[in-house]
C-alpha cells in the first residue's frame, strides 16, 4: 500500500525562508518516500537541530527531533531495538559535521542499514550565520570576523576513508536526480550518505540557487563509476569536475556485511519483537549459584 | 574459643592473581553452605600498585567487610607493613620465608601468630611465581579447617576450559599451600574457623551483576554504554547474556552515544539501559534531560566513585547523589534509586524499569564502586518478586488525531511506538504541544511543564516507604542511603554487643524522597545521625531543604574507601555518649602517618583534620 | 496629563526587520540623553512566527521593560489581536491601514488612539516592503514629539557602510511616517512625550555585551565556544575585539572543545573564558570539573534558557541554579555569580575573572536570555571599577622541589605556568599529591579534597555582601536574583505609588550563598517573599538548606518569559494583603485562551492551574 | 641548551606491564625531545586517560593529563595561548579514534602546529581489554564477547582525507625510526600525526612484539614517496605493503598555511605575552555610546 504524497502531510507549516534548500529536501523526501512503498508506520525519520532538522514536523511518519548533533546514535538505538524499521536521519551540516562529528565517523564504520541526509549549506543556519565545517577557508562571520582560519572538510573523502558503503551528493533542488538518490540509498543494504547542497539564501550569500546553476556537474551517467573505489577516492579527493562541483553517486559498495545483519546473528529476534512478560533468570541462578 | 567470622584479606600487586583466588575462595565457601561477602580495593593501574581483598565468610548473614582481619596472606612485604595492625587477636599472616624476615618485635603484635611459607619456590614447583596465590588459598584452608574437596571443584570448574592439567596443577598447588601448614604449624592455635553448612539455595554476585540480573528480568533487551570503572561490568555482563537473553548490546564510540541510542531504543518501544560512572555521567548529561522532555522511558545507572574529573577511578564514595538530582538544564522530575545490597540491586532495577515505562520518565539506579564491584550472598532470586508492568502503551492507535502527548490528569500519555498504525506523531526536543510539534506559547508550555511534575507527584504515590530496621525505641537512629547499608547494618549489630541499642533508615528512594516518612522518623528518634559517604552532607541537605528538619550529628567520609563497621560503630557510639561533637569525619589517612592508637582513628572535627594536612 | 514613560512595541515576523528598527530607536533616544530599555522575544526560527520588540525611554533610570504600552506598532493583524489588551489608557496602534481595518468595536478599546497608515504602500514608495520599520519610526517620533535629527543621526551611523544613497532613503523613509502622522493625525492628543535631554555620558548595551567588555577589561585574551542561543552574541561580542583588543577567539567543533581549549588556554596563563547555554553546558559538565580538580582558572559564562533538552531556545527562565551548583562528578567547590543588570555583568565579569585567578576555580556567569539578550542604559564604565588581581601566580621558580599543589593553609598553592623555569609539573585530572602526581592514597585524597573546600572558604570572605534595597523597615521584603532585578525594582517603584513600602535582597552571588547575611534580612524582615523565574523555587530551596528559614510566601514563573513590573507588583500586594496564598505563579498563558480581567492573569494557587489544563 | 635524557626524568616511575609498548613510547618521546634541543619549561605534553597516557608523569616538562578523549582541546588552548610552546599530544587509540574522534577530525583540517602521538595498542588497556576503534573485526572482548562487528578504523587515511599534513605510522620498538618521525613531525609546521603500533602484551594477544617482527614494512627510502598525495592514499587505503603492515612516512605536505600563523595574523601579540594590567576600554564606551 503506497502512500501519495498527501497521505504524507501534517497540519504544521514550515517556516522556512523564501528560497531555502529546505523546501526541496522536504518535498523531494517526500517524493521519495511514496515511491519507496514503506507504510508510514514503518518509516522513521530522525533529526538534529537547526533549520531543515525541523523537517520531521511535516512529515506524517514516526519522527523524533533530537539534540543538535546525536540523531545518528538515536537512530541507531532505533534501528537495533526495531530492524524492520525504514529509518532516515536528516540533519544540518553542524549538526553531522561539527558537533556529531564522532557518530558520523562511527556510524559510518558501522554500515547499519540507515540513510543520512544531510543538508550542506555550509553555515549555521538557525543560530544565524555562524560558519559551519563545510565553510570554505576564509568565510567571515560572526564568530568568524576575520574570516575561518580551517579549510572546511570533505564529507565524501572522509565517508569514504571512514568505510561508508553509498556515498553520494545531491543538490536540493535537482529533485528528480534526488529523489531517485534517497530511494537508491534508502534501498542499499549497508549505511548512505547523502549530502545534499542547500542554498541559504539569508545567510549564504554565496553558493546561492544562481550560484549552484554554474557550479554543479552531475557525475552519474558520465563517465564515473561509483563502483571503482580508487575512481571514487580520486573524485571524491577534490570533489570537482572540470572546475565545478560533482554531484551524484561517488561510491557505492554492495555485498558487505551489515552491522544490523550481523546482529542478528548472535540475537536472532529483533529486541522489539521479543515477549518480555515472564522472563526465565533460572539458568542466570544457576550460574551465581556457582556450583 | 572458635570464632565463626572469618576475615581474611589477600594483599600484593595488581598481576598477583589476588582477585581471582580470592573469589574462588569465596566461591567454595557459598558451595559449602555459608555466607560470605568479598571487596577489593586495586589502585588505576595494570600492573603494580597496592590490591587487596576481603573476603568475609560466616555461617551466619553477613552485610559487609570488616576492618579487622583474621589472617593475612601477604603476598609481598608491604602489605605486611600495611595491613599487619588491622589483625584482630589471634589471627595471622601467610606470608614468604624467603623474601620477608618479619621480625616480631617490629611487628608489635605478640598476639597474632605468623606463617611463613616458601611461597614463591613452591610456586615456581607448580607452574611459576603466578601460583602463589592457590598455595596460600591451600594454606588458608588447612588453617581455617575448610573442606578441600569444595575448593577443588571450584578449581575445577573455573579452569574448565583450560584443560584436566591446569586443573591437576591447581589442586596440587593447593594441597602444597595445605600440607605445609598442617606439617609446619599443627602446633600453632589458629582460633577462626570456617566449617561446611548445609546447602542452601544462595547465589553469590557483585551488585553490578545483580543489577544486569534484574535488567534482564525486567526484560531490557537493549544496552549501550563506554566502558568505566566502575561501571564496566554491567556493560560486560549484559554482553553476557546476548545470546542467553536476546540483549543487544554496544559498546558505542562514547557516552553520549551510549545515553542517545538507549534512548532510541525506548523511543522504538524497548527496554534499554546505560552505564557509567560520573564523568561519563557527565557526558550523558543532555541526553538525560532529551529522555525527560520526549518522555522516553531510560534506565541509567550510575556507579560513583570520587571525583572530581577522573579522580579515583577504582575507589568508592557517595558524591553524585547531588549532580544526579539536578543534572541537565532547568528543571524536570527524574526517579533516582540507590539500592543497598545485592537483593536491591535486583529488584530495584526491576522496579527502575516499570518506572520509566509507566511514567514515561529517565530513572536513575544510583551505586558506587563499593557495591557495584563487591561480591556478596543473597538468596536465589525467585523471578516472581515484581511483575513487568509497561505502562500506558498502545498496540493500536483508533483515535483519528493522535496525540502522543495527550495532557492528562495523572500526567501519563498513552504511549505508541514505530511500528504502531496510526501512531506516527514526531517526539521533539524542543517544548511541544500535544502532538509532539514545537511549541513556545506561554499555555503550552506550562501545560507540558505542570504535566511533566504531574507524573512524579503520581510515581511519588506507588513508591513503598523506607522501613525502620531494628528496636522501634532505640537510643541512637542512623540515616544512611545506598551502598552504606551494609557496613551500617554490621555496625548496629556491633553496638548491640556493647550493648546500644540503634535502629536505621535505610533510604533507596532519594527522587522522589520519602520526605514524610523521613520527617516522622526524625521527629520521634532520641539522637539521629546521618551517615553519608561525602562531605558536604547531601542527604542531610536534602532532607533539610525537604522537612526543614536537621540530624542532630552526622558522620562523614570522603577519602575514597567505604565505611567499614568498626569505626562506624565506634564513631556512633562516641556520638552518643558525648554531644560535643556533632560531626564525625572517617577516614584512613592517620594509617599513612602512622597514629598510636586506633581510637585516635576517629577525628573528631574537621579542624583537627586541617590542622593537620596544613603543616607546610 | 503628558506621561513620560514611554512604553512601544513593534511586532510582526521574523524578517520584518523589527529589531534594527527598534534598537535605532532606542540608540536614537539614549543620545537624547534618556535611558532606554529594549528587549525582544521571537521564537526558534529565521522567518515567520511572531516577533516583538519593547524600547521602553524615560528621563529617569529605567531598570526594565513595562507589560503596559503606550504605542504599538502592529506590522501583522497577529500583532493587534496579541498585544491591544496591553496598551494604557491613551495609548495608540499605528498599524497598515490598507492590511488591517480595525473595527473600534472588536478592540474593545475606547480608550485608545488608532494611527492607521498606509504602511506598505507608502514602504514600497521608499525602496520596499523592509522600509515599514523605518515608516513607523518615524510616525513614531512624530507622535511623541521626538527629535528627527537624532534618529536621523543614528540612521546615518547604522547604514554607513552601505552608502549614501541607503542612508538618504532611509531618512526619507521616516520622514514620509513623520509627516503622515502630522498631516493626518494633528487632532488626537497623545499623552506620551519623548523629549531631549542634558548629554550624558551613559552607554546602552545587553548584558552579553556588558559581560564582553567586562571580560575584555580583566585581561580576558582567549575565548573558545560553540553558538547556543542566547549565548552567541558573547562570543560575536568577543570575536569583534579580536583586533582591538587581542583576543583569540574559536568557534570549537563543539561545547566538550570549547571548554577545553579555554581550560588549556588557563592553564597555560591566559585569562580564558567560554560561553553557553545549559544544553551547551551539559556537554561541558566533564570540563568544567576538570578545572576543579586541576585548579585551573576558567569562566564560564552560562545564560539560561528554558528547558528541558532543547527546550525553548530563544526564551528566558532561571532554571538552571541547581544545575550549576551540582555539576559534574562528585563535590567541588565554585564560584556561581548571577548579575543583574548591564552593569553588574560588566563588574562581576571582571571579579569573576579575579577570582577565578586568586582561587585557581572555575567560576561561572550565570545569565539568562532575558538579561543577556536585552539591552539598557548604563553610565559608561570608568574602567577603574576593580583592578585585576592575579592570585599567587609565579613569574620565576627558586625552590628545588616546585610542589604545583602544595597544601597550604589558604588552599591556595602558588601556580607557575608552561615557560616558565623550574616550574615544570604535571596537572592531573585524577587526584594527586602536592607535585600533580596521580595518587590514591587517603591522606593525599583527604588533604586534597579538603584545600579545595579551604579556598573556597576564603573565597567566601572577600566577597561583598547584598546589600538592602530599600526602605529599612519596610513592610514587604523581596529577595530574587539575578535578571529578576529589573523587574522587581521597577515593581517596588509601582508599589510605593500605591503606599506600599517593600525592600529587595537581590543576591548575585550564589556560591558561595551569603547565607549569614540572608537570614539576617528574613529574621528582620515583616514578609518575606521570593521571587524566582523557576517552578521549584530553587534559591528558597537553597536558602533553607542553608539557614533552615523558608521564605513567608513565593512568587514564580515558568512559562519561558521574564517577570514584568506590573503583574509582580499585583502579586505582591495580593501576597501582601491576605495571607490565604503563600505561593503566586505568574504566567501568561490566560492571554491565549482570553480571560476577561486583567486580575485573573494572577493564578493563585498551582492547584488552580493544573485544572485549567487538566481538562482534556 | 639540550637536555639529556637524565635531565627529562622525574621521580615517577612506570607500572606498565612487562613488554607494554608504552616503555618503547616513552623512552624515545624523551630521546627525541633531548635532541630537540627546546628547553624542558617551553614544552608541554598533553595527554588523555589511558595506560600510555600517564606518561607525562615520567617525563620533566610542563604536562597536563586531561580528561578521556579531550587532550587535543585542550592542547589547543594551551598553544593558542602560547604559541612558543612545543606541543605534544600522546594519548591512547580510544581516547582519539572512540571518545576523542570529533577532535581528531577538527584538529586535523586546523593544521594547528602541534603533534599528536596515538598509542596504537588495538585495545582498552586500562579499563581492562575492551576493543578500540582500530580493533580488528571479529575481535572478541568483554564488552563484544561475540566479536566486535564494526571494521577497524583507518587512521591514515582519515588523517589525509582530513586533511593532515604530516601523516605517518611508527612501531614502538623500533626507536631510532619512531625517534627520528618525532623529531621530524615536531619540526614540521602543522599538525603532525604519528600512530605507534603498541603491542599491549596483556590484552591484545595477537598483535604482540613477536607478530609484529613479522608484520611490519618500513616505507621509508622503500619506494614510497609521502609528498605524492595519490600515492599516500593508495598506501594509506590499505595500509599494507606486500601483505605486511606499512610504516614510516605516509603523507608529508609542506607549506600549507598553519592555524597558529593565520591567527597571528589577527592577534599580532601572543596571548601569553600581552600585558592586562590596565586596560583600556575607552574605545569600546565610545562604541556603546552610539554617538
Ligand atoms: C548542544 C547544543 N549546542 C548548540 C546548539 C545551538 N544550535 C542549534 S542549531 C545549531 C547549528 C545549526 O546548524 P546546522 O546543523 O548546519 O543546521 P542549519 O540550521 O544550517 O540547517 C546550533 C549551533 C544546540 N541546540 N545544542
Ligand atoms: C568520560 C570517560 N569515559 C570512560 C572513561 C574510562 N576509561 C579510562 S581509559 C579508557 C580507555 C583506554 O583506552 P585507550 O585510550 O586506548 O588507552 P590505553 O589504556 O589502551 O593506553 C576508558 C574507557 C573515562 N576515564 N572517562
Ligand atoms: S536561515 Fe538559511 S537554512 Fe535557515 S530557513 Fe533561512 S534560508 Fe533556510
Ligand atoms: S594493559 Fe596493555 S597497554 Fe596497559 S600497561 Fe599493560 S601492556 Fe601496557
Ligand atoms: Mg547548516
Ligand atoms: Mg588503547
Amino acid at each position: 500500500m503506497s502512500m501519495t504524497i498527501k497521505d504524507l502531510a501534517t497540519e504544521e507549516q514550515p517556516a522556512w525562508c523564501g528560497g531555502c534548500g529546505d523546501f526541496g529536501i522536504l518535498n523531494t523526501l517526500k517524493m521519495a518516500l511514496s515511491e519507496l512503498g514503506e507504510e508510514r508506520h514503518n518509516i522513521l525519520i530522525v533529526t538534529g537541530i537547526g533549520c531543515g532538522s525541523k523537517c520531521n514536523h511535516f512529515i506524517h511518519t514516526y519522527g523524533f527531533e533530537g539534540l543538535h548533533g546525536r540523531p545518528l546514535p538515536v537512530a541507531t538505538g532505533a534501528k537495533l531495538a526495531n530492524p524492520k524499521l525504514k529509518v532516515i536521519v536528516v540533519a544540518g551540516d553542524g549538526d553531522t559535521y561539527g558537533i556529531g562529528g564522532n557518530h558520523f565517523l562511527h556510524s559510518m564504520r558501522r554500515n547499519l542499514d540507515i540513510t543520512l541526509i544531510v543538508e550542506n549549506n555550509q553555515v549555521y543556519g538557525l543560530t544565524k550565520g555562524q560558519v559551519s565545517p563545510t565553510s570554505k577557508k576564509g568565510t567571515p562571520s560572526p564568530s568568524t570576523p576575520s574570516g575561518v582560519i580551517e579549510e572546511a572538510i570533505n564529507p565524501m573523502a572522509l565517508a569514504i576513508a571512514a568505510g561508508a558503503t553509498f556515498v553520494a551528493r545531491a543538490y536540493s533542488f535537482d529533485m528528480p536526480h534526488f529523489k531517485q538518490l534517497i530511494v537508491d540509498a534508502a534501498k542499499h543494504k549497508g549505511f548512505s550518505l547523502i549530502d545534499v547542497f542547500q542554498p541559504c539564501p539569508t545567510y549564504n550569500r554565496v553558493n546561492t540557487m544562481m550560484w549552484y546553476k554554474d557550479n554543479l556537474y552531475n557525475v552519474d551517467n558520465n563517465g564515473h563509476n561509483p563502483r571503482d573505489r580508487d575512481a571514487a577516492i580520486r573524485l571524491a579527493s577534490t570533489g570537482m569536475v572540470n572546475g565545478k562541483l560533482a554531484y551524484g553517486r561517488f561510491y557505492i559498495e554492495e555485498g558487505k556485511y551489515t552491522y544490523d545483519e550481523d546482529v542478528a546473528k548472535v540475537v536472532a529476534v529483533p529486541p522489539v519483537e521479543q515477549d518480555i512478560g515472564n522472563i526465565d533468570i533460572a539458568p542466570l541462578m544457576q550460574r551465581f549459584a556457582w556450583k | 574459643m572458635i570464632v565463626d567470622d572469618f576475615s581474611w584479606k589477600i594483599a600484593g600487586e595488581a598481576g598477583d592473581g589476588i582477585l581471582s583466588a580470592g573469589l574462588m575462595f569465596a566461591k567454595s565457601c557459598l558451595i559449602g553452605g555459608l555466607y560470605v561477602h568479598a571487596t577489593a580495593e586495586y589502585p588505576s593501574l595494570i600492573r603494580g600498585g597496592h590490591n587487596h581483598l576481603d573476603v568475609r565468610v560466616s555461617a551466619r548473614p553477613l552485610y559487609s567487610h570488616t576492618k579487622r582481619l583474621s589472617l593475612l596472606v601477604a603476598l609481598n612485604s608491604e602489605s605486611i607493613k600495611k595491613h599487619t595492625r588491622k589483625l584482630l587477636p589471634g589471627g595471622g599472616i601467610i606470608y614468604d620465608s624467603e623474601e620477608t624476615k618479619i621480625n616480631p618485635e617490629e611487628v608489635g603484635r605478640s598476639d597474632i601468630s605468623l606463617f611463613p611459607m616458601p611461597l614463591l619456590k613452591m610456586a615456581n614447583a607448580c607452574g611459576g611465581k603466578i601460583m602463589r596465590n592457590v598455595i596460600a588459598m591451600g594454606a588458608t584452608l588447612a588453617l581455617v579447617d575448610y573442606d578441600c574437596q569444595l575448593f577443588n571443584h571450584i578449581l575445577s570448574k573455573n579452569f574448565a576450559k583450560k584443560g584436566q592439567p591446569v586443573i591437576d596443577n591447581n589442586i596440587k598447588a593447593a594441597k602444597a599451600g595445605y600440607d605445609y601448614i598442617r606439617q609446619n604449624f599443627a602446633h600453632v592455635k589458629f582460633p577462626f574457623r570456617v566449617q561446611r553448612q548445609g546447602d542452601k539455595n544462595n547465589i553469590f554476585l557483585s551488585g553490578n551483576e545483580a543489577i544486569c540480573v534484574g535488567a534482564v528480568k525486567a526484560g531490557c533487551k537493549f544496552f549501550s554504554g563506554y566502558p568505566m570503572t566502575p561501571a564496566s561490568s554491567v556493560m560486560h555482563t549484559m554482553a553476557s547474556f546476548e545470546k542467553t537473553h536476546g540483549v543487544v548490546v554496544k559498546h558505542t564510540e562514547d557516552e553520549i552515544a551510549g545515553i542517545n541510542m538507549a534512548i532510541g531504543a525506548g523511543f522504538a518501544g524497548v527496554r534499554a539501559m546505560t552505564a557509567t560512572s560520573g564523568g561519563g555521567f557527565a557526558l550523558m548529561t543532555e541526553g538525560f534531560g532529551l529522555a525527560a522532555q520526549t518522555e522516553t522511558p531510560l534506565v541509567v545507572v550510575e556507579a560513583q566513585r570520587p571525583g572530581p574529573a577522573t579522580g579515583m577511578a577504582t575507589h568508592s564514595g557517595q558524591g553524585d547523589l547531588r549532580f544526579m538530582l539536578h543534572a541537565s538544564t532547568d528543571e524536570f522530575p527524574r526517579i533516582i534509586i540507590a539500592p543497598g545490597d545485592v537483593q536491591e540491586c535486583y529488584y530495584l532495577t526491576i522496579q527502575a524499569f516499570n518506572l520509566a515505562e509507566k511514567y514515561q520518565m529517565p530513572v536513575i539506579v544510583l551505586t558506587d564502586k563499593f557495591l557495584g564491584e563487591s561480591f556478596a550472598t543473597a538468596p536465589a532470586f525467585s523471578g516472581n518478586e515484581i511483575k513487568v508492568e509497561r505502562g500506558e502503551m498502545l498496540k493500536e492507535v483508533n483515535e483519528e488525531d493522535y496525540r502522543r502527548y495527550r495532557v492528562t490528569k495523572s500526567g501519563v500519555s498513552p504511549r505508541s511506538i514505530p511500528g504502531v498504525k496510526g501512531g506516527e506523531h514526531v517526539a521533539s526536543s524542543y517544548e511541544h504541544d500535544e502532538f509532539g510539534f514545537e511549541r513556545e506559547e506561554e499555555h503550552v508550555r506550562m501545560a507540558m511543564h505542570e504535566k511533566r511534575f504531574r507524573k512524579f507527584a503520581n510515581a511519588a504515590k506507588e513508591i513503598a516507604e523506607p522501613q525502620l530496621i531494628g528496636p522501634e525505641n532505640a537510643e541512637i537512629t542512623i540515616f544512611c542511603w545506598g551502598s552504606t547499608k551494609g557496613p551500617a547494618l554490621e555496625a548496629m549489630r556491633l553496638l548491640m554487643q556493647k550493648g546500644i541499642s540503634a535502629n536505621m533508615l535505610h533510604v533507596t528512594f532519594l527522587s522522589p524522597l520519602p520526605a514524610k516518612k523521613i520527617a516522622e522518623v526524625m521527629r520521634k528518634a532520641k539522637l539521629t545521625i546521618d551517615i553519608e559517604g561525602n562531605k558536604t552532607a547531601q542527604f542531610a541537605g536534602i532532607v533539610k531543604q525537604e522537612t526543614g528538619l536537621e540530624f542532630n550529628c552526622k558522620i562523614l567520609k570522603y577519602d575514597g574507601r567505604p565505611f567499614n563497621p568498626e569505626d562506624l560503630a565506634t564513631a556512633i557510639k562516641d556520638l552518643a555518649t558525648s554531644d560535643a561533637h556533632r560531626i564525625i569525619i572517617l577516614n584512613g589517612w592517620q594509617e599513612a602517618v602512622k597514629l598510636k592508637s586506633e581510637g585516635e582513628l576517629l577525628l573528631k572535627a574537621p579542624e583537627l583534620f586541617s590542622a593537620v594536612v596544613e603543616g607546610d
